[in-house]
């Protein structure tokens, strides 16, 4: 499906995809974390390909997808101390300065049934940011997100990539990033 | 009395049955009076902070 | 980064609050359970004697069943908002975490259907001093049905309508579990002894622990890609 | 007709304070009567000659079970009423009787296996009646578990409705399964009570009892009823002035 | 404006072709039925003359546990990816669309339960005199069985874990079902006339017709809301 | 939740609908077509509040949500055959012209389970123009699609309220419509 592609990506970058509906964005993704299996190619991580040790790999990089990880039934803030926990240890003043940045202040304590579309989008992005990891892989990271929510994902990545960590997001309008540092990558459908 | 309470040899079936259901009757009456105090501090809690949530 | 038995502690705990945030789940194996045992009886002619006769079979069969309903939800809602795919992506060994969720299944769903089998007996006319070998029994029957189960469901998670598949692979794979645990079971009640049976219950659940966890972690992969 | 009557007895506000008034006139009363019929059924009334003193077990365990279907009837009817007139209180009264019901279900079922030990030599057999009764709490656990599973109380009303309403069905199979199914029946020792010869000593205090048991059901409905029209309502103007008061 | 003729027979033909190309969900409840008729000779020690007498309890606990499994799924599917919301906005009557479904849902899991009955019945040392009585008791009770089902389906549609409330309100209702059914059966297999139970059967699939796809409907809609 | 709302639309209108995320943009586009009922408040179309005949009512409305209602085993064509089918009669013809239409010609004969999710955005708006009803109620149609597909959307609204149609749609970031016509609603969050 995808072919003749070839990118490094080095730290303090942010590679942002674009490309039209079916172009393989996602795919693409997919295969980057190591969820889908390439057919043909390498991908590697410093050096080394990344399904020689994919959980040390695993646990350098965060992914968010189409869908939202949360539980229905569990608050926001319980959604991240359970989900981010397993990865390392934080602490409920972790889990709520992290709310806080991504605006979910007003609604970390209600179970994340009750909440809106972007409200959840919001809980997920602070997931991401918690794990605390140089990689991150978003796709759509701004879908359901307000003008503000937008602003709010531009500024995530770019202090993720000052901080020397890499981003790398499929997006259908281009993020607020300053341009230094971003690169891009379209794809084009077949 | 103890003729009574022996109550010709069914005491093991008419007593307990006496226990449950009054039992269950105090537990109704326990259990209705704290749902309508829970329910007024409810309301009394939302009437102090505004009625939006 | 956590260590593995925090990772354990906080996959279990994540699941016992939902559970109980929402009983009506905790209750769905028990209630079928009992609804199981009490639809024989009416569809059955009511003799005790009779009853009795077919009482090892009913338990087990409804035990069974009641387990196989529960062990569809054992990876489903994990699977549909992603959690299971942050498991695997989570830097912590899936076996692990998989191995961690099938105990908390267990928990949820066969230690309540094992405590609650002597009512069930009772009400199949079984004496009280079958109650030790039933429970027993149906304990080491129900870890070794999560146990498999855990496999079965990874298997049949990337399928649409998993439900049907997951009957069809579990149930031949329980069929020995329920020989047995029926053979044990209807000792218990006839007062023979049941270390026979039981040792061979108790070698599947050892075969199970050393080996499912693998087995599943490898099935949920699969079914992630 | 005049219908202001009907959504007056409808208003929140008002079923609320009339709730609150008749409590002490059902509370006492029912009391009273359940004391003196334990007082002359446990004591005045004389044995059964052929089942002792066993059978007073019937001063508490038929109310109680004609209470557990009294009250899913009531149920089911206020249900439809707040189903088909969109009438909040009604719900609030439907909701109010569930668990009632439910722990008079509860011990009609208990009371029962007790008695049959002795009466029966076992304290469950699969007869039509006392299976039916069993499926009558599975119901009232199903009406309070898909209410409880609802968050939103307006749906929770209408859905848990729509399930009462299809769910008296079953009342008439409790109340006449025995008739119904001669095949499978209950020992004789039980129906000779049915019998007009039973003695006006062993009647009077079964007939206060079942009185007295009612008008209990009544004042705990009421008292069900005001804790759940404050919950439906908190937003209302009345409740946070009458609280504020 | 489509007719309701026009409407039924599309909703009608999506569900079965949405059947057809997923086998597995077709054979799901049949698949069900037969292990679980077959677990029970399993189970209870094999011989013939024990085993017939307990057929019609084995049988109609196999088939009204096969339904309610299926039941689970007559309303899911629609309501997750927003094609019930689309019926209620049709501009169609949702009773009519509802009933068409219900009809749809029995087309494909009560009706072959009722042909494969009389395997299991062979299966199980039943004569085959009794196979008439024993098809037509199931067809009608699993009528009953899906309009009951599509009621209490549209009940438990928003709640998170339907599956376990979906039971606790099913089985209840479906006990004078069972009663009735095995009843039936036992008769036929005996060789004594069946009629009696049958038209029990017979009038709770006529109430049914009338009052079920009326409830469905507003249970549908209020889960809607 | 939403307070102090009036408005009225008339033929030829397109109501934006626009708020940061969890102002009630959702909660409101369903009160519309009366899937919620409003606790207080009144909805009229053609002068008649809508619950007096509903289905008069929804036989002139269509409605996309934030999920697209497709069966992911069945072909986009067969999807809109049978879910427009039920409102009115349309031939194979009509839908492969829909499918065009938006774009979805390249996949309209495979199961939507394939689709990437922009696709299926694509096939469910198909199902609203087929509709051919004039009222229009769409929570975010732009989600997931690319810049054409963005333009798309701001066409087909376009020549709906030229034709005399209503549309009234929730969005984040404003449709490409002509400004004649265009109304904009902005709910805020409490
Ligand atoms: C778990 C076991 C039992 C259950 C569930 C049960 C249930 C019921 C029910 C539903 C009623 C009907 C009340 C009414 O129609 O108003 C009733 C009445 C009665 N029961 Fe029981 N019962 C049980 C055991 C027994 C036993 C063991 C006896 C006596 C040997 C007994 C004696 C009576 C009598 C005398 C009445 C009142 C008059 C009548 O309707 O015949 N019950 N019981
Ligand atoms: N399971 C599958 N089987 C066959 N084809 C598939 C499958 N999943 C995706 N595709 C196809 O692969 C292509 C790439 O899909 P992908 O989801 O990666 O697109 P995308 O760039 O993310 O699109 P969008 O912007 O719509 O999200 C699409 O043409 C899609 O139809
Ligand atoms: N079931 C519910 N119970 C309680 N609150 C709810 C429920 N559903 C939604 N809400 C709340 O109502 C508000 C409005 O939600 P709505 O989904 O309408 O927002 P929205 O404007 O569509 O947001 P978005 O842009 O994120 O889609 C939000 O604050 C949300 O948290
Ligand atoms: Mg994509
Ligand atoms: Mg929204």
């Amino acid at each position: 499906m995808l072919r003749g592609l070839s990118f490094a990506v080095d730290g303090g970058e942010y590679l942002e995809v674009t490309g039209p509906n079916g172009a393989g964005k996602t795919s693409l993704l997919r295969t980057l974390i190591g969820l889908v299996h390439a057919e043909s190619g390498r991908i590697t991580w410093n050096g080394r390909p990344i399904l020689e040790d994919a959980r040390a790999y695993h646990s350098q990089l965060a992914w968010l997808g189409h869908e939202s990880p949360l539980k229905a039934d569990l608050t926001a803030a319980e959604n991240l101390a359970f989900g981010i926990g397993i990865r390392r240890r934080i602490d409920a003043v972790a889990v709520a300065t992290a709310l806080d940045e991504v605006g979910a202040q007003g609604f970390s304590d209600r179970p994340v049934r009750t909440l809106s579309a972007g409200q959840r989008r919001r809980v997920a992005l602070a997931g991401v940011l918690l794990a605390g990891v140089p990689l991150w892989v978003l796709d759509e990271p701004a879908t359901h997100l307000d003008a503000d929510g937008q602003a709010l994902v531009g500024r995530l990545v770019e202090r993720q990539i000052v901080a020397g960590g890499i981003v790398v997001a499929a997006v259908h309008a281009p993020l607020p990033v300053v341009e230094a540092g971003t690169r891009r990558l379209g794809l084009s459908s077949k | 009395m103890s003729r009574f309470l022996a109550m010709g040899g069914y005491a093991g079936s008419v007593w307990p049955s006496m226990a449950l259901t009054f039992g269950i009757i105090a537990w109704n009456i326990i259990a209705a009076r704290r749902s309508l105090r829970s329910a007024l501090a409810e309301a009394r809690r939302r009437a102090r902070i505004g009625d939006d949530p | 980064m956590s260590g593995a038995w925090q990772a354990a502690r906080l996959v279990i705990e994540r699941d016992l609050r939902l559970a109980f945030r929402n009983r009506a789940q905790l209750l769905h194996p028990l209630l079928f359970f009992a609804i199981v045992t009490t639809l024989f009886p009416l569809a059955l002619s009511p003799e005790p004697s009779r009853l009795r006769d077919v009482a090892p079979g009913v338990l087990w069969v409804a035990a069974l069943l009641a387990s196989l309903l529960a062990i569809e939800f054992l990876f489903r809602d994990d699977a549909q908002d992603g959690t299971l795919e942050q498991y695997a992506l989570s830097g912590q060994s899936l076996t692990w975490l998989l191995f961690a969720k099938t105990l908390s299944h267990w928990l949820l769903t066969g230690l309540p259907l094992a405590l609650m089998s002597p009512v069930a007996a009772y009400g199949l006319g079984v004496a009280v001093e079958a109650v030790p070998g039933i429970i027993a029994s149906i304990t080491l029957g129900t870890i070794a049905l999560s146990l498999l189960g855990a496999v079965t469901a990874g298997l049949t998670l990337g399928i649409r309508r998993g439900g049907a598949m997951l009957s069809l692979l579990t149930l031949p794979l329980a069929v020995p579990l329920l020989i047995f645990g029926a053979q044990a079971t209807a000792r218990a009640i006839a007062g023979e002894p049941v270390a026979g049976p039981m040792y061979l219950l108790a070698a599947f659940v050892v075969l199970g622990l050393t080996l499912a966890p693998l087995a599943a972690a490898a099935a949920v992969r699969i079914s992630l890609e | 007709m005049d219908w202001t009557w009907f959504h007056r007895f409808g208003s929140p506000p008002h079923l609320y304070r009339l709730a609150g008034t008749l409590v002490p006139w059902f509370a006492w009363p029912a009391a009273i009567l359940i004391a003196a019929g334990l007082y002359g059924g446990l004591v005045l009334a004389p044995p059964d000659y052929q089942q002792g003193d066993g059978f007073r077990i019937i001063y508490v365990h038929a109310p109680s079970a004609w209470l557990s279907l009294m009250a899913y009837t009531m149920m089911a009817v206020t249900a439809a009423i707040g189903l088909i007139w969109r009438m909040k209180a009604a719900h609030a009264v439907a909701a109010s009787c569930a668990p009632v019901g439910a722990w008079f279900t509860v011990a009609a079922l208990g009371t029962g296996m007790l008695w049959g030990k002795p009466m029966w030599g076992t304290y469950w057999a699969w007869d039509p009646r006392l299976t039916a009764e069993l499926v009558l709490l599975f119901l009232y656990l199903g009406y309070i578990g898909l209410r409880s599973a609802i968050e939103d109380p307006q749906r929770a009303d209408r859905a848990s409705a729509v399930l009462a309403i299809v769910g008296v069905i079953n009342v008439p199979i409790v109340r006449y399964s025995v008739e119904w199914w001669n095949s499978i029946h209950q020992a004789p020792s039980v129906m000779k009570f049915g019998k007009p010869s039973i003695s006006w000593p062993m009647l009077t205090p079964l007939l206060i009892m079942f009185v007295g048991f009612t008008l209990l059901f009544a004042a705990l409905v009421l008292v069900r009823v005001r804790a759940e029209i404050l919950r439906r309502e908190r937003q209302a103007r009345w409740v946070t002035e009458m609280v504020t008061q």
